[in-house]
């Protein structure tokens, strides 16, 4: 059952980014980004990363997808309910995309992962995130908060209308 | 689902499908949808070799804080977008080439 | 003793300080006082040392203080006070001749420019000639020695707006200088060999035989008794610079640019016998051959000096050539070995020339005043042709200038016939009596007498050619004549007072007969023994012995030849029988000679310093135009001239391969401009190509 | 803190400028009295320092100690003795003094008194420095102030003038620098430690270098770069100029304090490190400290500008310094160094005297004034005291160290020092002429109207005249802080000498 749901949400997720690099329609893209968010937040439930399948759903569903939805609505005129999308150097691109990802799977699958390799079933990643976080990553935990509010207070300045 | 390289060609496919998106969306906002879908794949890497490798959180952190990036990332492309569009009247990128000069 | 003596050596630089820096603001409220009454001080102090010395009355009383000054470890200088009968007695004299000057000069230098400047130039003056006085040792006395020279220089060239008074002061100190490198050449020589500047320490160590044993580590093993002899003969270097002896006398006739008082207490009376004084002190470590130079110097200078007075019209000048004729007198008798004559004559010397210098500044001042007010600006008041006929007008500058004439030219009665007297038999027995020395074994012995007694004829002579061209004779400028009158009381006193130290029995007592100079003088200084073991020594007791044969032909000659002089001068001057113009003619050349003071200073000016001030231009021009600008500087073109041949090369090939690479590149850039499309989406293409590549390369 | 005071008075004018870069440059007076108030410090740390130096000891004292560059062996070694005392004393005088000199510099007064705390920091350095590599580095920073010093606040002729003292002195940099390296890679183990290069002293005599004796190989690089800075012929020209263009105060430390680095660099690394080659070159040494003092004096004579003659007397001053230390005697070697520092308060108080009549009558010809002592009466005064003591007139400090270099060189090299005691006369010669023809005489009625000098140029001369009188009255308190170690060093050198059989 849980392999069956595994590949289904494998399937899922393949499909979706899909549906993002290929469709046409600007909307359909950014609810199939929804799914493969979902998706993922999903997998990290596979790899026992249960906080960081909560925090997948709230940010990049609740935040950046919002955003991006927003970003779409502001630069489009909303009576246009079908915002088509193109896309330029699509042969070009195909041929190298794959040229990468054919590089990249010889590299995962060349290499024999089975053998040594024993998974390890975490049972409650929280505590352990946060006492990391306040102990061996402090500083990057704070240089991260300055790089939000940087970003915070960049973004703001930015989306003024006059610069 | 026990196998390392399920996680790994899954996060391949997706770096790969994100990849195409940047190259070859004309929208900025698509082009956004591409990096993160950029992000989503390491990430995935991220997790998985956590487990299946090194055993600890470390993994989870970085995780943590790629996810905390792309939020910012996406906050300042949006300005930037509006910006654009405000300036231009559209977003698409190609169009985009003050660096030709 | 010690204790007054520091009181005497140090109040009159009190004086100077107080006159420089506060004199200014007193200068309208009598400041000047300060420093008579400080000079007052030292005198009574001064006096008591007298009274103290004579109640004593030992002739080989002696006292030193020591203080240790500069401490090195393995060298040391010690400064230190040294108090004998000759020092005390030395320090009365500048007290006296010093306290008396400050208050002549109350009324002589009234109104001057810079008169608290004045009063302050004589304290650092008496200030640093009691150090001489007082000094235990060479080093001492060195600093001293230039510290005198110091205020020597700054008070001839107190009217500085004068050019030739700025000149006197600077040529005084120069010429001094150079007496001092030989001074300093010979201390140096002295304390290399005995580690040691102090006097009684010299003494005793070549005594010892330490010289003896040391000496040859000096110009390569000299032998011990010639290097005493060069040692002694530049010490004596220094005293030929201050006293003014020949060749370095120069400077003296010009000093008298100074104000009078100045000539009369450092030009006359103290510091130009400051030489003789450290001739007196080192006198115990002279060679023979050492002495005979001294002796041949100083007599040379005694008629040499004398035979330039004689045509001298300005009235300083006559007395400026009559003190060093005096000096090397004084040279000569400590040359001969007369010790006690040549100490003798620099004390009596010190007051009669003291007067003399005083009266003629009586004289002068008088002189500016009666032109003045005739608005007269053009006449020299120092000029003796423009006087004549005083004697009725100033009775008692007259009166006293007769007094210490009479006393110059060794008249009897006075004190310089006793002196003169001595000095004069000391170099007949000198003549007759020694056989060490290089002047006896040229058998030039009797050069000594004979510059001796010729000089003192010649001393007679224009010292009563002075005195009736200045106060015989009617007056040659009427108009002048007649706003002469007497000096004020401030002055006359002073000159009275030294007039009365000019007599014979003030140095005899309590003897009172006029042609012995036996009493407390001859008693309390007597001459020390030699130090000298290296070789031939003075032969003191040869000398001892031969002066008293020789005293009774040397008096009478003396008399004889002053009296000369003084009937050729009153032929002269006073009867006119002979015309002084006429001789002057017929004696031509020598007459020229004489009044241009033999071209020494026009030796000196176009033979050395001219010369050498050229010499100097070349070296100034060398430096800069030829040897930093040719050989310096040419290092400098040369590199410029090398680069430009190396950036040539640099054109033609280096950046000649470089413009071609620049050529390909242009034209790969022409090229390769179309994929420059400034979309980013290509540029991200491009990088992704490029990985790819990178990958399949590093997997082939 | 006692133990940091070398580096806190070294690098207090380093602070300093950075302090000064940053204040605003209409602050002007900020400026002045903030560089007045840094060197003063130091003035009072210096004086501190001879507080805590112990007189009596031969040693290198209030010693910092650290591994710097490990890998080479270069370490951060700060100490002081008996050498190095006096000129650290004489260093913070100037530096403190020679501010109130540079009032009325014209232009960028920023620039000019952080390039100024620079060079004092420079100088310092020097004087502190116990180790090769960091003396080098001090003496290269010196270097650099001194050339903008010169070339952008100097006279007319000012760029000349700093490149030609750029190039002279980069060039005996570079000799030094070779100097240096031989000596790090002849001793064993490699270091360049000057104390541990003194002690392997008798080792260089020993190797061979391009196949001469290494110690005098070297001892010649050291000599010419250090020969350079004194200066001594014929090294000397671009002294002269370097001194005429610079502004006042620059000349004034020129004199007072760089010209003491050659020597300096002689007593402090030649002599005791290359002790042999020291006996073997002390007879050159010697004469050509007699070529300073006449060549020097004659060329004084000459001149006509008055900055240059006063420059001119500084060669022949340092001749003496030159013949002192030449004859390795306990007064030869105490008298040069203390001729050093009086030197530099001598000849700091000359230059300031004619920057003062410079700044009044824009011109320093000696045939062009006159007379002028009636108008500035204590200005005159000060000079006249100033020349005396520049003359070498016992109760002033001159005469004492020329006397006991005269002294110590006399047994050595007795017909040098008979012909060098002309030097005294010619001294004498040059200053009273020029005295004479500036101040005496008639009034040029050109300057009547001549400004007196005023109290700040009175401030910076009255302390030098009256260390210089001080010193010439009583001279103990500097001849017994030096004394210990001269004596040792001259024992060292000599020692060495009958070991090697010399």
């Amino acid at each position: 059952m849980a392999d069956f749901i595994f590949w289904m949400i494998w399937v899922l997720i393949v499909a979706t980014a899909g549906l993002v690099a290929f469709g046409n329609n600007l909307i359909h893209s950014v609810f199939a980004l929804m799914g493969t968010f979902l998706g993922v937040a999903g997998i990290y439930i596979f790899l026992n990363a249960d906080f960081l399948a909560v925090t997948q759903i709230v940010v990049y569903v609740g935040g950046i997808l919002v955003l991006l939805v927003f970003g779409i609505m502001l630069t489009n005129k909303i009576s246009t309910a079908q915002i088509s999308q193109s896309s330029v150097q699509k042969g070009l691109g195909i041929i190298i995309v794959l040229a990468i990802l054919v590089i990249i799977l010889s590299a995962v699958l060349s290499h024999d992962w089975t053998g040594s390799i024993q998974p390890m079933n975490f049972t409650d990643t929280v505590a352990g995130i946060g006492k990391l976080l306040f102990t061996d990553y402090l500083i990057l935990f704070e240089i991260a908060s300055v790089l939000l509010l940087g970003a915070l207070v960049g973004a703001a300045t930015l989306a003024r209308k006059e610069l | 689902m026990d196998h390392l390289s399920s996680y790994l060609v899954l996060s391949a496919i997706l770096f790969s499908l994100g990849l195409y998106t940047v190259v070859t969306r004309r929208n900025a906002v698509a082009i956004l949808m591409g990096v993160e879908l950029i992000l989503n794949a390491a990430n995935i890497n991220f997790v998985a070799f956590s487990k299946f490798v090194t055993h600890n959180l470390d993994g989870h952190l970085i995780s943590v804080f790629i996810i905390m990036l792309a939020a910012a990332e996406a906050a300042v492309a949006l300005a930037i977008v509006l910006n654009l569009y405000n300036d231009r009247g559209h977003i698409n990128v190609d169009e985009a080439n003050s660096l030709k000069q | 003793m010690i204790k007054l003596a520091l009181f005497i050596l140090f109040l009159p630089l009190l004086s100077f300080v107080l006159q420089i820096f506060l004199g200014r603001r007193f200068e309208d409220k009598k400041g000047e006082w300060v420093s008579v009454g400080i000079q007052f001080t030292t005198l009574i102090l001064s006096l008591i040392m007298f009274v103290m010395m004579m109640s004593k009355h030992d002739p080989g009383f002696s006292l030193e203080f020591h203080q240790s000054w500069l401490d090195l470890g393995l060298f040391k200088i010690d400064l230190g006070l040294y108090i004998d009968n000759i020092t005390v007695i030395m320090l009365n004299v500048v007290a006296i001749i010093s306290s008396l000057v400050h208050l002549y000069s109350t009324a002589y230098m009234e109104g001057d420019v810079r008169y608290s400047r004045y009063f302050g130039f004589l304290g650092i003056f008496t200030f640093s000639m009691n150090g001489i006085v007082l000094a235990n040792s060479l080093f001492m006395i060195y600093i001293f020695w230039e510290l005198v020279g110091l205020s020597s220089y700054l008070l001839i060239g107190h009217w500085w707006e004068k050019d030739s008074a700025a000149n006197a002061g600077k040529k005084a100190f120069i010429t001094n200088r150079v007496g001092d490198i030989g001074m300093f050449t010979g201390m140096l020589i002295i304390a290399t060999v005995l580690g040691t500047f102090n006097f009684q320490q010299i003494a005793e160590r070549i005594h010892e035989g330490v010289w003896a044993a040391n000496a040859g580590m000096l110009f390569g093993g000299i032998e011990p008794h010639k290097l005493l002899t060069i040692a002694g003969v530049l010490v004596f270097m220094g005293a030929v610079g201050k006293s003014a002896q020949f060749p370095l006398h120069v400077w003296l006739p010009d000093a008298m640019e100074g104000p009078t008082p100045v000539s009369a207490l450092i030009h006359a009376a103290t510091m130009v016998a400051a030489g003789v004084y450290l001739t007196v002190r080192i006198f115990p470590f002279l060679t023979a051959d050492a002495m005979a130079t001294i002796a041949f110097i100083g007599g040379f200078t005694a008629i040499y000096a004398a035979t330039i007075a004689i045509t001298q019209n300005d009235i300083k000048k006559v007395l400026a050539y009559s003190t060093v004729s005096q000096l090397g007198y004084m040279v000569m008798a400590l040359g001969t070995g007369a010790y006690v004559a040549g100490f003798f004559h620099l004390v009596t010397h010190a007051m009669f020339k003291g007067a003399l210098f005083l009266a003629s500044g009586s004289v002068i001042h008088a002189m500016h005043h009666s032109l003045h007010k005739i608005h007269d600006h053009e006449t020299d008041a120092q000029d003796m042709r423009n006087m004549g006929g005083l004697r009725t007008r100033m009775p008692i500058t007259f009166g006293v200038f007769m007094i210490t004439t009479a006393a110059i030219s060794g008249i009897p009665l006075f004190s310089g016939f006793l002196s003169k007297d001595a000095i004069l038999a000391g170099s007949w027995a000198y003549a007759a009596n020694v056989h060490e020395g290089w002047l006896a074994n040229l058998h030039l012995a009797w050069l000594l007498p004979v510059f001796g007694f010729g000089a003192a004829a010649i001393t007679a002579f224009y010292m009563f050619r002075l005195i009736f061209m200045t106060f015989y004779g009617e007056a040659k400028r009427p108009e002048i004549f007649r706003h002469i009158k007497e000096s004020p009381k401030v002055m006359t006193v002073p000159l009275m007072i030294l007039a009365i130290l000019s007599m014979f029995f003030v140095f005899t007592l309590p003897s009172v007969n006029p042609i012995s100079s036996h009493g407390w003088f001859t008693e309390l200084i007597q001459s020390p023994e030699s130090a000298v073991t290296t070789g031939p020594a003075f032969e003191l007791e040869h000398f001892e012995h031969g002066l008293h044969a020789a005293h009774v032909p040397a008096m009478a000659t003396s008399l004889i030849v002053a009296a000369l002089g003084l009937l050729l001068s009153v032929l002269i001057y006073l009867l006119k029988k002979i015309s002084a113009e006429e001789l002057a003619q017929k004696l031509g050349v020598l007459y020229r000679g004489s009044f241009n003071k033999w071209y020494m200073d026009e030796f000196y000016i176009n033979g050395i310093i001219r010369p050498f001030l050229k010499g100097c231009g070349a070296v100034g021009r060398f430096d800069l135009d030829f040897y930093d600008h040719y050989l310096i500087n040419g290092w400098g073109r040369n590199a410029k001239k090398t680069s430009r041949g190396v950036g040539l090369a640099d054109d033609l090939i280096v950046d000649g391969a470089v413009n071609f690479s620049g050529i390909i590149f242009q034209w790969l850039g022409w090229t390769l401009k179309f994929i420059q499309t400034g979309k980013i989406q290509n540029y991200l293409i491009f990088v992704l190509i490029g990985a790819a590549l990178l990958f399949v390369a590093n997997v082939f | 803190m006692e133990n940091h005071l070398l580096s806190i008075v070294t690098f207090l004018p380093i602070f300093g400028a950075l302090v000064i870069a940053l204040v605003p440059k209409e602050k002007l007076d900020i400026i002045r009295w903030g560089t007045a108030a840094i060197t003063g410090l130091q003035l009072i740390l210096a004086i501190w320092i001879l507080k805590v130096f112990d007189f009596s000891s031969a040693d290198v004292q209030l010693v910092e100690h650290f591994a710097w560059i490990p890998d080479f062996n270069i370490e951060y070694f700060l100490g002081i003795d008996g050498l190095s005392a006096p000129m650290v004393l004489l260093t913070a005088l100037l530096s403190f003094l020679a501010v109130f000199s540079s009032w009325n510099i014209d232009k960028a007064h920023k620039g000019y008194f952080a390039l100024f705390l620079l060079l004092d920091a420079g100088m310092m350095g020097v004087f502190v420095s116990l180790d090769f590599f960091l003396f080098y580095i001090f003496w290269e920073v010196m270097l650099l102030p001194m050339y903008f010093l010169i070339g952008i606040w100097g006279g007319p002729q000012r760029e000349y003038a700093a490149i030609k003292f750029f190039l002279y002195t980069l060039f005996g940099s570079v000799l030094l620098l070779l100097g240096m390296l031989a000596l790090y890679f002849i001793s064993e183990p490699h270091t360049f430690n000057m104390l541990i290069l003194a002690e392997q002293s008798a080792e260089f005599g020993k190797t061979l270098l391009l196949g001469m004796n290494a110690g005098k190989v070297i001892f010649i690089l050291l000599f010419i770069g250090f020969a350079i800075k004194v200066p001594i012929f014929p090294f000397h020209t671009w002294l002269p100029l370097a001194h005429v263009e610079a502004p006042t105060a620059i000349s004034v430390i020129l004199a007072g304090v760089l010209l003491k680095m050659g020597t300096y660099g002689f007593l402090r690394i030649s002599f005791p490190v290359l002790k042999d080659a020291t006996l073997w070159f002390a007879l050159p040494l010697a004469i050509l400290g007699l070529i300073n003092v006449i060549y020097g004096a004659m060329a004084a004579l000459a001149q006509r500008d008055l900055k240059k003659m006063v420059a001119y007397s500084s060669v022949s001053h340092m001749g003496f310094v030159l013949l002192g230390m030449a004859a390795l005697t306990p007064a030869g070697m105490n008298g040069a160094v203390f001729q050093m520092f009086n030197h530099g308060t001598i000849s700091a108080m000359l230059f300031m005297l004619v920057g003062v009549l410079y700044d009044r009558a824009h011109h320093r010809d000696i045939e062009g004034f006159g007379g002028i002592a009636k108008v500035v009466p204590i200005y005159a005064g000060v000079t006249a005291l100033a020349f005396f003591a520049g003359l070498g007139l016992p109760g002033f400090s001159g005469f004492i160290s020329e006397a006991l270099c005269f002294i110590g060189a006399f047994p050595v090299f007795t017909w040098i020092t008979i012909f060098a005691t002309v030097g005294i006369v010619l001294n004498a010669g040059y200053f009273l002429w020029a005295y004479q023809r500036v101040f005496m005489g008639e009034l040029n009625s050109k300057y009547e109207n001549l400004e007196e000098i005023n109290n700040r140029e009175l401030f910076a001369l009255i302390p030098l005249a009256i260390v210089t009188f001080f010193l010439g009255v009583y001279p103990t308190p500097m001849l017994n802080l030096m004394s210990a170690t001269l004596n040792h060093l001259v024992e060292a050198v000599k020692t060495a000498g009958m070991v090697a059989g010399l």
